[in-house]
């Protein structure tokens, strides 16, 4: 156990957790790191290639090597960085990426093999013989990589989403983040502060630098406080803002309740989309370490990570308290981690100093000039080789902190690819102040890395910030803070024979850079694609700008001529369960019920989703076993007596105004314009290249009102093309658009008794054939005063109406047709039996006007008025179009037992089965109760001549071919007289 | 000297002294036979054909940044033949034969995996769409079977079978199909082309086309006028600026596309998986990544980024579609420039200037193409002729008529 | 992306559909002599321009109206927002 | 009247509610809705007594009917409890030269009540991606939620009205009660 005294944990709070299955306990505050480092465990995982042993790095979302499985079950959460799990009673973690025990993982052997495992071996091996890619080499690769496991089950979790407008986005809150947001929110702006950690402070948690006389930790949570009695101030912590985008736009993640033990019924987070008038980056800085050979065993982290865990989760990282500790650096920074170290009585051996002239900031030895030229320890750091002045010496060491320097948190501001500069003074790059607009940065994130400089410029960039939006902001007051010393000089590497890693999760050494660079792959994306440098999960956050510096190196060129780092969204992995939150289940997308859904509902209708529709597919009766009984039974009802089906999910637009006819003319290939009131016309839409697009009817309730129905998928579409054709090309044509669908129910009753079932419930309504014949339209009442619309069309071509009453009543029309139309057999009927009745017909639907048709195609070339103009008209007569002589004809089997299928393509007898002699395709087919055989629709070559040949109906797919017999598409009354009857 | 197993251990008992530059970094020439502008896959895949299959000499390849930073550097990795219309499928048919002996042609391991695509369905119209692509695949000579909802329940188990807003109904699949390590294929087209001495010019930028009296003299470059008999422009996502330098105008616009990798993964997802009613398709990486895409963003764009609603909207298909990715975690997100064209297929034609060829349009379905278009490309540059798979995509194809639209949705590239 | 609506403000571009370049509401004349050259020009030929583009959003989660945005394709700054019918009008 | 026994949007005989600590939701399906148009050469006039609104505007008249702008030129008129009367044909007789649309069943309004103005303040952070000031009382404005089109009408401080598309109800009515019990949860 290596506890020492203070930090900011509740040690009042005992919280039990297991980690590989052994219990251990930790405090209120601690993180699963520093609890497992209290505790002593310094070996967690094993890294991607290698498989070494590493232990904890970081003190934060840096961390490349302490990544566990948290939980079990279904809510098992792999690649999880200890280092920022919030530790909550009974929390279970277990290592991974072994196969066998952590501490014996049988893929250790990878390491012993690593000179095989050189960057880019891969492209120059696994090549013979060709057919054990796939089975042998390719499986063995993938079992070893990838890291942890997902458990397979589906997340058991909710997830939310939000939205916030701030004026002022503040992301982070250390020294720089706290005085931004209580500058801005001093000055009445809406402020919203967002900080991945559990509580606000930043760095200052972590460090001992007094704040207004107050230890830096102990301000932060003042400042806390006068912002949380701000009304306009929202603060977020555990809230990581992790990506930015356009115009202001940032993504965040709040994980609500997974640090809570037993969430209950709580989402487990929620994913926030912050549109912010300004934002102010105040993400602080990461720490560099200097790479030495074999600088990846547990026990070595960053140094600044070493004195986050002392002074806030006071704790030290050996095995044993009381392993002499050290510091590698070639900054002051390592000599502050000596100086807290040294404060809270931890053994110090000293720090190794790279700066010749370097020298103790307080009571430890000062190795200047020195590196570190080698590590022991396999499962633990046991002793490092210090080399000063030629010679070398081990020690035994618990413990080291690696210092390289510090690099600002530029991710955000290189989302949208801005490049961020090099500052030879401060050896790092720093964001370009203009990478991203309305975006200021602030503090460590902008090179000002002191406490005293992010002080002063948080309240900086909050006035700048809040000008910019027309706020005015009262000049912050600035605390004092007390020094520190940066001095810094570069030292990148310890060049030596051995493996030193520069990215230790994707096991990156400096020799991976130096082959990159001897087989010209150095480019920096090439670097980083051949070595695999960076690709890790934490996007190479420690590793980048070291490796660029060894290429520089390697090149003769300065690092900025090397390249520079940018990063992509996200800035630290986010849940792919927050990121597709909402439903992912039924509810993925909403449901439109049509008006007689409840008394399908009853009658034990068979749903099908039809787009975000759900329709009846045919209605089951208590006798019938198979779907087909129900389906011919309702097509025969239709052609024998009556059938009812809600055909509600057609589209309707409402058409109005002075204009409307010359409009609908434009619209519609055929001329539609001079439909008369009280009469209906079917139309062909057609694309602007040409092409058919929807087809519909269009009726005529009076003078200047039209309404215009469009296919069940293509409402919206047709609906959006209209308004774009009013707007756009012709505002001077003064016309209405209203979509009305959802506001009628509307119900096809086809059959040759319709129009006595019909007869039952309008009010006084002439139904007969001359007051009503074929393609009129009405508005009348039913049921007793019910204002209703009636359209005598026809989709399955037998005598047919559609009726419409507000969608309110669509249910009970419906049970009072099936009501009173018991003796004339009236059987409701669902989409299956609409598609057979439609295919006897020969009625183009979605699987012929699937966009790639024309209108001779369909057979309608007549239609495409010549008179007028309309969209598309000039386009459907180029060359290709009225060329194109495939057409749609109708289809039956030689033997009448074979069925049709669709999606088999047509041969000519006798040609061969392929692309060449490929003649057209059968589009739709189905069984036709009224012919007593399988039917078919299909596009053919010539198909209208052809009449009565036999062609082939192949579906190698499925390894079935079918003679079939061309004939009319027209297998119901092709002269259409019933429908006029 | 070639890269084998033997090599690699070879090398590694002496301490990888022995290897040498996968290519060179040459001096642009005063003047080559053949030009090509972009040292994306394409653009090597091209000059790599055109060396070893069509001997031609003096060749190019002009890159404005580094090799392989266009779209092959950025893309999902998914190869497949499963297209429907004539005038595509028999030339994706013909790239994923090369694909399948790529590794052996170039000696460099782009880690071709023939693990599968599987096109969910599920609606009866969709199947019979299927149907009718999967028979066209056939008849080109491919493979694909029709798969039920039993079967995919034994293949897929994790996928939500029931409890969907729109249930699986079956799949169409390719087994041929699958993945290929895109930055490899650059790599090993651009080693091989090196190999027979095409000189490969980084950081050499087009900025203008030297053309007189209708034909093409040379191209001016960052790095000074080169001469040339030919000029091949193969330039994803600056298909339309390019060529606007020779006054043209293409039937292209550019879109962002938006890919995806998760954090690395124990092995997850068996093959190529495609959700047939929302955004969404995914294969798992060698290294573990779940990488995984959607749709376009929808509105013009050269800015290699993408936004936040297409983000949720191609995460949401997938959490839909395989409940079991909640707790994984999205580790990266790129955008990539698509040169959409009016009916979503490509163009590899010549142009009205004499010697001057182009190769785009490819929306986002480039990957996979990238061995046939590369062959079909040099076949066009060394013969004059089209390639026998790709002689529908021409440029009049719009102005005639012939349009090669997959999806029927006319000339509006985003919805291709 | 925020769009700004000249009547309703900034809106966020998912209440959107995007259509493409403006000139698609410079529909030819249909009578023109060499109409189907014209037609075939308009329907499939883009600018595409790397830089500011005039472009057709549909408001299909607001208001339906179509706005004429000119906006640019490398940063995608949006520099103005106009109802299309006013620019067509002014245009006709 | 008609014979007939209409349904609500959601199916039922009564109207469904919703109580929870900090909400109430109740389906309503008592609004007669009409859109009008008018040519746009002419100032708007008064109709039902309501002065019709801005861009963005909500405004109420004379026994129960109100107005909220819908598009230039164009405005959804509502008329609470007349959802069984023909309020289209009411409509055009009050303004003959508007052209009028029937849609009072194409439209389902579900009124919310917030205990406090906060609740529906954080409602709105859930459920729509608009500045707060889009939403204050007096406000009207389509948008979309969890892929449905809606307009969202802010009467007063406590009280919203959420109005989806009718065949949409279902789903609307699940997606709202979603996010209202959430907010019971977790604030």
């Amino acid at each position: 156990m290596s506890r020492i005294q203070g930090g900011l944990i509740d040690r009042s709070r005992k919280l039990s957790f297991t980690f590989n299955g052994k219990p251990y306990q930790g405090c209120a505050g601690d993180t699963l790191a520093s609890a497992l480092l209290a505790n002593g465990v310094q070996l967690i995982g094993r890294s991607f290639k290698y498989h070494r042993p590493r232990g904890v790095f970081s003190a934060g979302s840096e961390e490349p090597n302490a990544l566990v499985e948290l939980s079990g079950g279904a809510r098992q959460e792999p690649n999880t960085r200890a280092t920022g799990i919030e530790l909550y009673d009974g929390l279970q973690a277990n290592s991974q990426n072994h196969i066998g025990s952590l501490s014996h993982d049988l893929l250790a052997l990878n390491d012993l093999f690593s000179p095989f495992f050189a960057a880019g071996f891969y492209y120059k091996t696994f090549m013979w013989p060709r057919a054990f890619w796939e089975k042998l080499y390719e499986p063995a690769i993938r079992r070893a990589a990838g890291l942890g496991a997902l458990s397979m089950l589906p997340d058991p979790d909710s997830y939310d989403r939000g939205y916030l407008h701030p004026d002022l986005l503040v992301i982070g809150g250390g020294a720089a983040g706290l005085m931004a947001a209580l500058t801005a929110g001093r000055a009445g702006a809406q402020v919203v502060l967002a900080d991945e950690d559990f509580m606000l402070g930043g760095r200052l948690l972590a460090e001992d630098t007094a704040i207004a006389d107050l230890p830096g930790a102990a301000w932060a949570k003042e400042v806390t406080t006068e912002l949380q009695s701000l009304p306009n101030v929202r603060l977020m912590t555990r809230t990581t803002v992790f990506g930015a985008y356009d115009h202001g736009i940032y993504g965040a993640v709040e994980r609500v309740s997974d640090h809570i033990a037993d969430p209950g019924a709580s989402v487990r987070q929620t994913l926030w989309r912050i549109t912010a008038k300004r934002t102010i980056l105040a993400t602080g800085a990461t720490e560099r370490h200097i790479p030495f050979e074999n600088n990846d065993r547990p026990g070595i982290m960053l140094s600044g990570a070493m004195r986050a865990y002392a002074n806030r989760w006071a704790v030290t990282p050996q095995a044993k308290a009381g392993d002499p500790i050290a510091i590698f650096t070639n900054n002051d920074d390592g000599h502050r981690t000596a100086l807290a170290l040294a404060a809270k009585g931890v053994a110090l051996h000293g720090v190794i100093d790279t700066r010749a002239g370097a020298k103790s900031l307080g009571d430890y030895e000062t190795f200047a000039g020195a590196t570190i030229t080698g590590s022991k320890g396999r499962k633990g750091l046991k002793s490092i080789r210090i080399a000063q002045a030629g010679r070398s010496e081990w020690i035994d060491c618990g413990a080291l902190g690696v210092a390289g320097g510090w690099n600002p948190n530029v991710h955000l501001a290189s989302h949208h690819r801005g490049r961020p500069v090099w500052d030879a003074d401060k050896l790092t790059f720093v964001p370009d102040a203009d990478s991203l607009p309305g975006l200021h940065i602030a503090g460590a994130a902008a090179g000002q890395g002191t406490t005293a400089e992010a002080l002063a410029d948080g309240a900086r960039a909050a006035m700048a910030a809040l000008s910019e939006i027309g706020l005015s902001a009262a000049p912050a007051d600035i605390p004092r803070a007390g020094e520190e010393p940066t001095g810094i000089e570069a030292f990148w590497h310890v060049p030596g024979k051995g493996r030193a890693w520069v990215d230790f999760q994707n096991d990156v050494t400096v020799k991976d850079i130096k082959l990159a660079h001897q087989e010209n792959m150095r480019p920096v994306e090439h670097l980083k694609r051949w070595t695999t440098l960076g690709m890790a999960t934490d996007q190479g956050k420690t590793a980048n700008v070291t490796a660029l510096a060894v290429m520089a190196e390697l090149t003769g060129k300065t690092i900025p001529e090397t390249g520079t780092t940018i990063f992509r969204p996200p800035y630290t992995p986010v849940s792919l369960g927050v990121l597709g939150g909402g439903d992912s289940g039924a509810n993925f997308r909403p449901h439109r019920l049509t008006p007689t859904h409840a008394w399908a509902e009853s009658q034990g209708a068979v749903f099908v989703e039809v787009g975000q529709w759900m329709r009846a597919q045919w209605f089951p009766q208590p006798d019938e076993i198979h779907w087909r009984e129900s389906v011919d039974r309702e097509a025969k009802a239709v052609r024998d007596a009556v059938g009812v089906c809600d055909v509600t999910t057609l589209g309707k637009i409402d058409v109005q105004g002075p204009d409307a006819a010359e409009f609908l003319n434009r619209i519609y290939a055929n001329m539609m314009g001079t439909v008369k009131p009280g009469k209906v016309r079917y139309g062909l839409m057609l694309r602007e290249d040409g092409h058919a697009y929807d087809d519909g009817t269009c009726a005529c309730l009076a003078e200047g009102h039209y309404v215009v129905t469009t296919t069940t998928a293509n409402a919206g579409l047709v609906y959006q093309r209209m308004e774009f054709a009013r707007q756009c090309l012709w505002p001077d044509l003064d016309v209405t658009l209203i979509s009305t669908t959802d506001a009628w129910a509307q119900l096809a009753v086809a059959g040759p008794k319709s129009r006595e079932l019909l007869s039952r419930i309008v009010d006084d309504f002439d139904m007969s054939n001359d007051a009503f014949p074929f393609m009129s339209c009405s508005e009348l009442t039913v049921c007793g005063g019910l204002r209703a619309r009636l359209f005598r069309i026809s989709f399955s071509g037998e005598l047919a109406y559609e009726i419409a009453v507000p969608a309110r009543y669509g249910n009970a029309l419906m049970e009072r047709l099936i009501e009173v139309g018991q003796d004339l057999g009236v059987t409701p009927y669902g989409t299956e039996a609409l598609g057979v009745l439609r295919i006897e017909k020969g009625h183009a639907a979605g699987n012929e006007l699937n966009g790639q048709t024309t209108a001779n195609m369909l057979g309608m070339q007549r239609m495409v008025s010549l008179k007028k103009d309309s969209i598309g008209a000039v386009m459907s007569r180029r060359e290709g179009l009225i060329g194109d002589k495939r057409r749609l004809v109708g289809f039956v089997p030689v033997d009448a037992t074979q069925p049709v299928v669709a999606g088999s393509h047509l041969i000519t007898q006798g040609d061969p089965v392929d692309m060449e002699h490929d003649q057209g395709w059968i589009t739709s087919a189905c069984y036709s109760p009224h012919l007593g055989s399988a039917i078919g629709l299909g596009y053919l070559e010539n198909g209208d001549q052809r009449f009565d040949e036999e062609v082939i109906a192949a579906n190698p797919l499925e390894g079935v071919s079918v003679r079939l017999r061309v004939v009319s598409p027209h297998f119901i009354d092709p002269e259409g007289e019933r429908l006029r009857d | 000297m070639g890269f084998s197993g033997f090599r690699v251990i070879k090398e590694a008992l002496t301490g990888h002294k022995g290897w040498g530059t996968l290519w060179r970094n040459p001096e642009p020439q005063a003047e080559y036979d053949i030009v090509i502008v972009g040292g994306g896959g394409h653009g090597l895949a091209t000059a790599y054909y055109l060396a070893s299959v069509y001997k031609q000499s003096r060749i190019a390849v002009l890159e404005k940044g580094w090799l392989g930073s266009g779209n092959i550097g950025r893309n999902t990795t998914i190869i497949r033949s499963n297209y429907l219309l004539p005038g595509n499928q028999p030339f994706y048919e013909f790239s994923m034969k090369l694909w399948e002996n790529q590794e052996q042609d170039l000696n460099f391991n782009s880690m071709v995996s023939q693990r599968s695509i599987l096109n969910l369905f599920h609606s009866d119209g969709q199947r019979d769409a299927y149907r009718r692509r999967g028979n066209a695949m056939h008849l080109s000579g491919a493979d694909g079977q029709l798969l039920s909802q039993d079967d995919l329940r034994q293949m897929v188990p994790f996928l939500n079978f029931d409890n969907a807003r729109f249930p699986i109904k079956g799949a169409l699949m390719q087994k041929r199909a699958g993945t290929a390590r895109h930055d490899g294929v650059a790599w090993g087209y651009a080693r091989g082309a090196d190999q027979r001495g095409v000189d490969l010019i980084q950081n050499c930028e087009v900025t203008g086309f030297r053309i007189e009296n209708g034909t093409i003299r040379g191209v001016e470059t960052s790095r000074g006028y080169i001469g040339a008999k030919k000029v091949g422009v193969a330039v994803a996502g600056s298909s339309s600026r390019v060529m606007a330098m020779a006054g043209m105008r293409l039937p292209i616009e550019s879109h962002v596309l938006q890919a995806f990798v998760s954090e690395g993964l124990k092995p997850t997802i068996p093959g190529v998986i495609t959700f047939g009613a929302g955004h969404f398709y995914v294969s798992q990486s060698d290294k573990g990544g779940l990488v995984f895409g959607g749709d376009i963003d929808g509105y013009n764009s050269y800015a290699q980024r993408g936004n936040l609603p297409v983000v949720e909207d191609v995460i949401e298909g997938g959490m839909a579609l395989m409940p079991m990715i909640g707790r994984a975690r999205l580790l990266r997100s790129w955008g990539g420039i698509m040169d959409m064209s009016m009916d979503g297929s490509p163009i590899i034609d010549k142009t009205h200037i004499d010697g001057l060829y182009f190769n785009g349009g490819w929306c986002y379905g480039g990957f996979k193409a990238t061995p046939a278009s590369g062959y079909a490309f040099a076949h066009l540059l060394a013969t004059d002729t089209p390639h026998n798979t790709a002689t529908a995509f021409r440029f009049d194809r719009f102005s005639r008529g012939h349009v090669i639209d997959e999806k029927g949705v006319g000339a509006q590239p985003n919805l291709h | 992306m925020l769009i700004p609506h000249p009547l309703l403000g900034l809106r966020d571009a998912q209440e959107f559909t995007y259509l493409g370049d403006a000139n698609m509401m410079a529909r030819p004349d249909p009578t023109g002599p060499d109409a189907e050259a014209a037609f075939c020009d308009y329907v499939f030929l883009r600018d595409n321009p790397a830089g500011v583009h005039r472009e057709l959003w549909f408001h299909e989660q607001g208001d339906r109206s179509w706005l004429v945005v000119t906006r640019n394709t490398v940063t995608h700054e949006i520099l103005s927002a106009e109802l299309a019918t006013d620019v067509a009008r002014k245009d006709a | 009247m008609t014979e007939l026994k209409p349904i609500t949007a959601l199916g039922a005989v009564a109207p469904r509610v919703l109580e929870t600590v900090r909400y109430s939701l109740r389906e309503n399906d008592g609004v007669a809705f009409a859109s009008l148009v008018l040519p746009a050469d002419r100032p708007a006039p008064a109709v039902f007594g309501i002065d019709l609104p801005e861009p963005g505007k909500y405004a109420q008249g004379d026994a129960g009917k109100s107005a909220f702008w819908t598009a230039r030129h164009q405005w959804m008129i509502e008329g609470a409890s007349l959802a069984e009367t023909d309020f289209a044909a009411a409509l055009k007789a009050e303004l003959p030269e508007g052209r009028v649309s029937e849609q009072t069943d194409g439209w389902i309004t579900f009124d919310i009540f917030g205990t406090k103005p906060e609740a529906i303040t954080a409602l709105l952070e859930r459920i729509v991606n608009l500045p707060a000031a889009t939403l204050d009382p007096g406000c009207a404005t389509r948008t979309s939620f969890e892929h449905m089109s809606a307009y969202f009408v802010r009467r007063s401080d406590t009280h919203l009205s959420v109005i989806g598309m009718r065949t949409l109800a279902g789903s609307l009515w699940h997606a709202l009660e979603t996010v209202i019990r959430r907010l019971d949860v977790d604030g």
